[in-house]
């Protein structure tokens, strides 16, 4: 499983630009940045007030007051700025972050997600994820493609509550990469070693192919 | 010229039973936890508290949830605190979510005189529905009300004796916009210096939002 | 004239209290500071970003960066800060500023102020009085009992637009001190030497005699 | 990494005819005086401008207006300068008043997507005139709507090399915000410095919002 989180967050780097204010979710994001080529370098913005987040610190290095969006500690990068987090989604729902990287529950045929409300559960949080969804320029979704239970996770229209009305534009999975468009997905590249069959049979979404 | 440094003791004691009060902190991180444990030993009941979380078992606000003192929790991601699920359930507390970014324009809101706006945050899900909506240049948005308080209880990292606050790092975030929005502002901060010692130009909050201010004692530890 | 000026300051002062956060406009109202009692200091609020605002510098001191909202060169005192004019004007619509003072043209027998658009000129500037006019807790409106041509000011409905839904609070001049309350305007206190007949004569409005 | 730091001929050469452009400054304080000049100097035409001023008979906007390089202009307070009068009267140039408050603010919500919102100042005034209006809790509000630009052209005191831009004293005023408002955003600065040179807790400009930094020239002294 570490190798396919890997192997998901290296290809959502291969998105990334120089120079690029990227947001990162809990989970398989936050392992993009491990992946970026040597030319290229992004800022990471948290939510919680950071432009600038840097690796993990040692354990001699933990600072109380310097923590990411899911409350993990972490450092400061040199040039980096803090602000109150009405800033920060002003920044973020103003359409200032270049990509957003989020995990997803579902993602559906028109390219909708689910990622806030876990089935089953009361809904008692949903944090960012709306204001990612509706203010990021570039939205990529990284997740397994199957739920732990074997079920698809793309899915023709999500049984879950979605997110947000804006579709997301990309969905990078163990198996493939799916663009979104506004006709619905289009499987753009399959991972090394996995087959067109392979992918129709693990998704219940709509799909085109288009081979590269 | 008024002397706005007070004890936790005296601070807190303005409050009341009833009182809709926000409480600054992302986490655990820049939480005023001084003044929470003040709040919890001087025993208000029937508050509403307008805050990203509620705390988690054992901690801060979760403390005054335990203790029956809450009412209403306001905020965006009360999932990391299962006891809050176990007193929605039993019908002890009642819940508003809101998205993060949503919650903290509504208080940037309320501080700033602002009646109503309009964001796609929320539009056409599960937190939208019943929430009046305009379509704004093809897209969908949802009205929002602003929000205040009676009171806030905020933490920054250094005061000076006039209530100049700056904070520290992640510390800072929902903190100075709760400064603005609330008819009493304590503050608990690790030390209070001389008006000048804080540079002008990076006085994250100004004076004129700051009522009190507590300085935590060595006692308190840093968190 | 500038005896009559600082006169107005001068009452308008004792209207202030110890530790108010205060807005002056152009004209009588920058006078007031000059006639504080000893045991009351103000803090002075500008709408072009600063709290803190101390006298006119010295010929050589001026700094170019450093101005009110009249763009006249000011001083900071100590435990000022500088702010940007969202910020500014977020203090003054929020409900920030204990008091603001205000020149007029005219205030009518409601307490409805009008001194934003000159007569006979073309509306080309409203400046911050709408804002100060909704949001400060405290509105008092210094101004010469009379215009120029020896026309009252305070009138029994504005002629000129009105500034503002909002009713001042209270009105200052050379002759007299009014109080706006629900029922109209109030007065409360004659300038020395003044009669209850010339302010009579001299004004517009209708209002109250309070004897205190 | 991108680079920012560009001569000002480069970076007002990204602009175009009948632009949006935000310029910033408080009369002439905090005004990005070399960038208009550089904007005369290269000639663009039917410009709309949104600045609280528009700068003063021969100084800062006007001699884009005296050149006749402006169609429009939205701010609060162009009475200083008699000039814009005398444009207006002889239909060259159009004017949208707003108050102050409700200018920066409309600035602010489109920096920050906000599709609009409510205000009490100008309701009920000839300036609220035509606006859809709303009663909340008892009291008249206007509803107004987002301003964004093309280019915002504004004045910092210190840029580091990545963008983040500190100011000074009241040169602050509308520039921080105009920085969150536009497509392309030109600073001019008085001094470039390294990363790390700036206190993180004091940079208000975070670097995201800039595209391009013009450090003033020895020749351009302070205005």
């Amino acid at each position: 499983m570490a190798d396919i989180k890997h192997l998901i967050a290296a290809r959502a780097a291969r998105e990334l630009q120089d120079g690029d204010i990227v947001n990162l979710g809990i989970g398989i994001p936050t392992l993009v940045v491990e992946h970026l080529p040597d030319n290229v370098d992004v800022f990471l913005h948290t939510e919680n007030g950071l432009l600038g987040v840097g690796p993990a610190p040692g354990p001699d290095e933990v600072d109380p007051d310097l923590v990411n969006a899911g409350k993990l500690p972490v450092t400061e990068v040199v040039g980096s700025s803090f602000f109150s987090s009405d800033h920060s989604f002003a920044m973020i729902r103003g359409g200032h972050i270049d990509v957003a990287i989020l995990g997803a529950l579902q993602v559906d045929s028109r390219g909708y997600v689910a990622n806030w409300s876990v089935p089953g559960q009361a809904i008692l949080g949903v944090g960012g994820a709306m204001d990612l969804l509706i203010g990021a320029k570039k939205v990529i979704v990284t997740m397994s493609h199957m739920t732990r239970d074997g079920e698809p996770k793309l899915v023709d229209t999500c049984t879950l509550p979605i997110t947000a009305l804006r579709r997301v534009d990309k969905i990078i999975t163990e198996l493939a990469v799916f663009r979104v468009t506004d006709e619905g997905l289009v499987l753009e590249e399959l991972m090394p070693g996995v087959t067109l069959d392979e992918v129709r049979t693990k998704t219940t979404a709509k799909f085109t192919y288009e081979v590269k | 010229m008024k002397n706005k440094i007070v004890s936790k003791e005296q601070a807190i004691a303005t409050m009341h039973d009833g009182a809709v009060v926000m409480v600054g902190g992302f986490g655990q991180v820049g939480t005023p936890l001084v003044l929470i444990d003040e709040v919890l030993r001087q025993g208000y009941r029937d508050l509403t508290v307008i805050s990203n979380n509620v705390g988690e078992p054992g901690k801060g606000l979760s403390r005054l949830l335990e203790n029956g003192q809450l009412k209403k929790a306001i905020g965006s991601y009360f999932t990391s605190n299962r006891t809050v699920g176990e007193y929605v359930l039993a019908g002890k507390l009642s819940v508003e979510l809101v998205p993060q970014g949503t919650f903290v324009e509504r208080i940037r809101a309320g501080g700033a005189g602002i009646g109503g706006f309009y964001t796609r945050s929320s539009a056409g899900t599960l937190i939208g529905e019943g929430k009046e909506t305009r379509e704004i240049n093809g897209e969908l948005y949802v009205l929002e009300q602003p929000l205040t308080a009676d009171f806030a209880l905020i933490r920054a990292h250094r005061a000076d004796k006039l209530g100049n606050l700056v904070y520290r790092k992640t510390a800072r975030n929902f903190n100075p916009v709760m400064a603005t929005a609330a008819k009493t502002v304590i503050v608990e901060v690790d030390e209070i210096v001389e008006p000048g010692e804080l540079d002008a130009e990076a006085i994250v909050t100004p004076h004129l939002f700051v009522d009190y201010i507590v300085e935590r004692g060595h006692e308190d530890g840093r968190h």
